[in-house]
């Protein structure tokens, strides 16, 4: 595997994931990796997978990024929707749509927040109401990410009006390219629509694209969140390569100031991967996800903020030539802290539910 | 010593403030990232008006030979509004370099940068190895040693020597530190540019063209600590704005049924960017008064710490919308991250700090 | 003033303050400190003062730390007492308390907190009741800094037992070797009894020693706490003395990578000093107090932290000889975060009160 | 790799829990303070019947020949009670490294060790310039080169060569790196008595008396990592027991009228508090299992900075009755103080962590 990323990995970095022609170039990679049968290595065989323990995709994706690998155009899908569709989908849904996802032919979005249902998800207003054989949408879905690219989307919405807060939600996979749905890119810092808004307009999900029951929605979404806060979407790999690129940094720099900020964030690192691999020895708590969450976000912060003073003058510098891409993968971690919980939600749930502290 | 404003700099500001409050910086800095300049400096010309780009500028060359402390004042409000355009080198550094240089230097072109004809840019390496908006300014200056504009120090201290790989910041290699040449300043001329992370910072890497000067060290040193100066003013004025940002929005924002500025995360963190700005402030007076290397390095340290805070603490209490391009927040996060890089880094002022004060070398001298 | 207090100034550190030998010899070094017209140079002529304005108490300051002069054995009584004596007591008060407390004739102790009201000084049960000329005190009062060889102590005591929480509360003065006062020492961490407990049993206070009008008490505390929070009791002078020993420090180490932190804590030394100027040149803002307190407590730690890890392993040791005596300093440093309004309550009133944030 | 325990491993450190929590560990501090170490020396009696102290000594002279492992689970609950007496040396470094000399010394101390009938204390400047209760040990050694004691290094880093002056500390000059000497043991003799911020742990310098090593550097360095680790699970085990008991005080605690564990101020500064011990764990455990140098100053720099962290953030929940001697949370708050700077300071961890990544030689060679 070593070998074959050695051999395939692009030699320069993609356009960015969230143009056209990086969307383009992103999802030629994947389609390299199924060939080689590395998009899912975890996945059951049938679906394109090679049904690799976890610690084997741990390995898997310390490789990947040693290797300097892409970022996954189809993380919402891989590592987000596909656990849940083990978890709660039929096998209609797996044949149908697991597939297609490894390979990139659909690349999917989050449609989780909306304009008043940031951090308290429970506020949910966009609802779907019964029709003929399925469902229409209605509402705005806002801060999905890669939805200016990408094929389909899943989220949460309000099935039944009456319910209130986390009750009567139901969990839905509708399509981007629909009628009645219009995706208007946001720009974030730095320019690329990382994420858009999506105004559903009476759009149609037919009953085989809903995830578990109708009213189950929290119930199954909270599986997901569960995994994007918990190891699946932020695998040691990136930090710890990261982490020996940080090291070089400083070793050339010679910058002996910074010598405490690096040798502390690369031991971070390692603290992320031995956690990692402790959790598939013995299964974490039940809200191990949080205290992951907050710990991964400030370690890729510090990653990047050491990095950037380490390079002096050219911290202000975009791409990858005269600032190593540590500008622009400091523009990323910055939204580690926010996005999936932020982290002031995430250190309430660990006082309240790991500490027992009074609500 | 004059530590706190008198009241005509309080009104001074105020009228900047109101000027820059009724130009629309948004929509210019929008056009500035997309090469068009033409609103900005409309903008600029109304704070010449005002008196601005003639601050540093001697009386004899058509300035107003104002104090340091005005051009703090004048700079935070620039940095408050997040103004596009080479804000400290036309307001601070090169208006010093040039006067500091005198005769036909300062004579062509110091009564066109007083009265708001043109603007300026500087590139000295190993500071600031790019000019920014180098394509728009009327003046483009290089002060560098003259064996490859690579080996110029800022400070005395080791790590800063061998830190920096020079203007190009291609490899990386650790440099010896060079026998000391003198300074040279030359017209500059612009080479290639380079994306910075504030899309109004148009950054251009500078070649030597006429030669102004051969032996300029001292007269560089100061324009470069009179620049670190502005430019911490103006990183102090980038954190009032997002704390300003950040507790209205904290009082709008509703979640779980309350505003979020009243839950007490929200308010210590915004609390202790209050707590950072309001002691970053009066080192920079204090530098504005002793203009020593010292005093310098102290106020840019201080203040791109507390416009960092306030940056970090403003963006998470946005949450994703402080993200987008679309609303306000990032030109002052961009303008903070680009500037804490510039005019000396923090670790560059920290070094000349504890130089300073164990005696070693003042540095440019 | 430079060369008296060279002059004078002990060569070794005095012993703790908190000891029977060290309270002896702290009394004998303000008795001097007096006789030079040095131990209150703020204050009027007429109470043996100088009538110093305050820039010449900010220099004084400096210089008495720069020299090593000792803790002042009578700083609650100079920066909390006076200051109230002065805004809200009697001549008579002023010419029977002041000269006394000058020579620290009367060391004062506070008598704030109780068991039940720390941070919620509100919530104080304490009680004054009244007799024939004055007051009969009852309740325990604690962490009464000084308390275990001071003379005399200050505080709040509810006189109108129906009144709710700040009102109908008194400011008293009240002798600790009085019949009915026991004080019973706290040791703290590091050993000795820098605060007591005091249990009041019917100790009778003449209505000479109120300060203000009965049931006022509150107002006048709060002004005794903008002193306790503000310049007075943390004058820049001890900051600068320890950041320039913090400096020497770190030269004779040679170690590179604590550089950054040192730097750190002498700009901050700095910024702290250049902020008391400049609040002499314009009054600072109502709640200026709370911004210095939190200031003041974190760069003091700061500093000694950075010195305790440029000590290494001898960061661990008691005494001067082998760590310069950073350990206890660090000892006291970390209760500065508590005392005087802890650093959670300081942050909620700028929160509150200087940004506007909703309560 | 084992990252976890096993259930054995478990049931271990609730045994040792239980013991500790029956013994009156409060009483025995006070007493060993005091010069009294009969009740403490009880406790470790105890602990010997469960075979804490023969843990690291081989079969072959009564020990139990355990894994790192087990001594990290054993030396966690230690700290976690705060237990006094020398208890990185006795339990780890001292049976480490008599193990590896071998021979006399070992026949002549380590069955001493194993059943509990001595404890043991080792100086090595310069990570441990003071020997710990020297004067209750049964075995008290001195690592060290000839030339004085004062010049052995801990880290290849030059950071740290120049910081130490040695056993002495007392003057505070750099000297320079000398010519590696042997690394000798010796018998120590007990010298002067100095002051620990943890009033448990007395302190006192060792001169060499009968010489055990003339050139036992390898067997030096991994006694003294064996002790660091140690060291760094008896850190968690403080952090944990901080933690534990701020917890409980801010459920009890009334301000304001409710629980001060309902501010979300307590909350988030005592979540940030289990996040760093959380993510310590695993790096103790790893440097368990590899032993390296490298492995095992990662876990003291992360189980110290945890440590660190919680009895800061303790200390704040607690306020005013957590800074005195009779509340107990001071003997966890000077423990960690004091464990900080000994087996190796933070600075010293991060420089050999970095030698090591950038390939430097590897220290104790």
């Amino acid at each position: 595997m070593r070998e074959w990323l050695a051999a395939n990995a692009p030699a320069a970095p993609l356009p960015s994931v969230d143009s056209a022609e990086g969307d383009a170039a992103h999802r030629e990679w994947e389609r390299l990796l199924t060939g080689a049968r590395l998009s899912a290595v975890s996945w059951p065989v049938e679906y394109g997978g090679r049904d690799a323990p976890p610690m084997h995709w741990l390995v898997f994706e310390e490789e990947y990024h040693a290797a300097g690998g892409p970022v996954r155009i189809g993380q919402n899908g891989l590592f987000l929707l596909a656990p849940t569709l083990f978890g709660h989908g039929t096998a209609e849904q797996r044949d149908r749509l697991l597939p297609r996802m490894a390979r990139a032919d659909d690349v999917w979005a989050q449609a989780w927040s909306e304009p008043d249902a940031g951090s308290d998800l429970a506020a949910i207003r966009s609802r779907a109401t019964r029709t003929d054989g399925g469902w229409l949408l209605y509402g705005q879905k806002t801060w999905s990410s890669r939805a200016a690219y990408a094929d389909r989307a899943f989220g949460l919405f309000r099935t039944d009006p009456d319910a209130e807060r986390h009750r009567g939600l139901t969990y839905l996979m509708f399509d981007l390219r629909a009628e009645g749905v219009t995706v208007r890119p946001i720009r974030q810092l730095g320019g690329a629509p990382g994420f858009a808004e999506i105004f559903l307009d009476g759009a149609f999900v037919p009953d085989a694209d809903v995830i578990g029951a109708p009213g189950d929605g929290w119930r199954v979404a909270m599986s997901t969140a569960g995994h994007e806060r918990g190891l699946s979407l932020r695998s040691p790999g990136r930090f710890l390569a990261a982490a020996e690129r940080l090291v070089d940094l400083w070793r050339d720099s010679g910058d002996s100031a910074l010598a405490g900020r690096v040798a502390d964030a690369w031991i971070a690192a390692q603290a992320y991967k031995m956690h990692g691999y402790a959790a598939l020895e013995r299964p974490p708590g039940p809200h191990a996800g949080s205290l992951g969450k907050l710990f991964w976000s400030e370690l890729d912060l510090a990653l990047h903020e050491t990095a950037l003073d380490l390079l002096g003058p050219h911290a202000e510098v975009r791409g990858s030539s005269r600032s190593g891409g540590w500008l622009d993968g400091y523009l990323f971690a910055l939204a580690g802290p926010i996005y999936a919980g932020t982290n002031e939600i995430q250190r309430t749930i660990v006082a309240d539910r790991v500490l027992g502290l009074p609500r | 010593m004059k530590l706190t404003l008198s009241d005509e700099q309080a009104r001074f500001g105020a009228t900047l403030h109101d000027l820059l409050d009724a130009a629309d910086v948004p929509a210019a800095s929008r056009a500035w990232a997309a090469g068009d300049a033409v609103p900005g400096c409309a903008v600029w010309r109304r704070l010449a008006d005002a008196g601005v780009t003639a601050l540093a500028v001697p009386e004899k060359w058509g300035g107003l030979e104002a104090s340091p402390a005005d051009l703090v004042v004048a700079c935070e409000e620039l940095g408050h509004h997040a103004l596009p355009g080479p804000a400290m080198e036309t307001v601070a550094a090169v208006p010093a370099l040039l006067a500091a240089l005198g005769g036909a230097a300062a004579e062509r072109w110091l009564p066109a940068l007083a009265s708001g004809e043109a603007l300026a840019t500087l590139a000295a390496p190993p500071w600031l190895p790019y000019a920014v908006d180098a394509d728009t300014a009327g003046v483009s200056l290089l002060a560098a040693r003259p064996a490859g504009a690579a080996d110029l120090l800022a400070s005395g201290s080791p790590t800063a020597a061998a830190r920096l790989p020079g203007a190009t910041g291609a490899t990386g290699a650790i440099v010896a530190r060079p026998a000391r040449a003198a300074v040279g300043v030359w017209v500059g001329v612009v080479g290639e540019a380079v994306a910075s992370v504030d899309p109004t910072r148009r950054l251009f890497e500078l070649g030597p063209g006429e030669m102004l000067a051969d032996d300029a060290g001292g007269a560089v040193g100061r324009a470069l600590d009179l620049g670190a100066l502005a430019c911490a003013a103006h990183l102090l004025g980038a954190g009032r704005a997002m704390l300003e940002t950040a507790v209205e929005y904290a009082k709008q924002r509703v979640q779980f049924g309350q505003p979020i500025g009243r839950f007490q995360a929200i308010k210590h963190a915004l609390a202790d960017v209050a707590v950072g700005l309001e002691f970053a402030r009066p080192l920079l007076y204090a530098a504005a008064v002793t203009l020593t290397p010292r005093d310098v390095s102290a106020a840019k340290v201080a203040c791109a710490s507390a416009a960092h805070r306030a940056a970090r603490a403003a963006l998470q209490v946005h949450g994703a919308i402080g993200y987008t391009e679309e609303y306000g927040l990032g030109r002052w996060l961009t303008r903070v991250r680009a500037l804490m890089a510039a005019w000396g880094t923090s670790s560059d002022h920290r070094a000349r700090v504890l130089a300073t004060l164990t005696a070693q070398a003042e540095p440019w001298s």
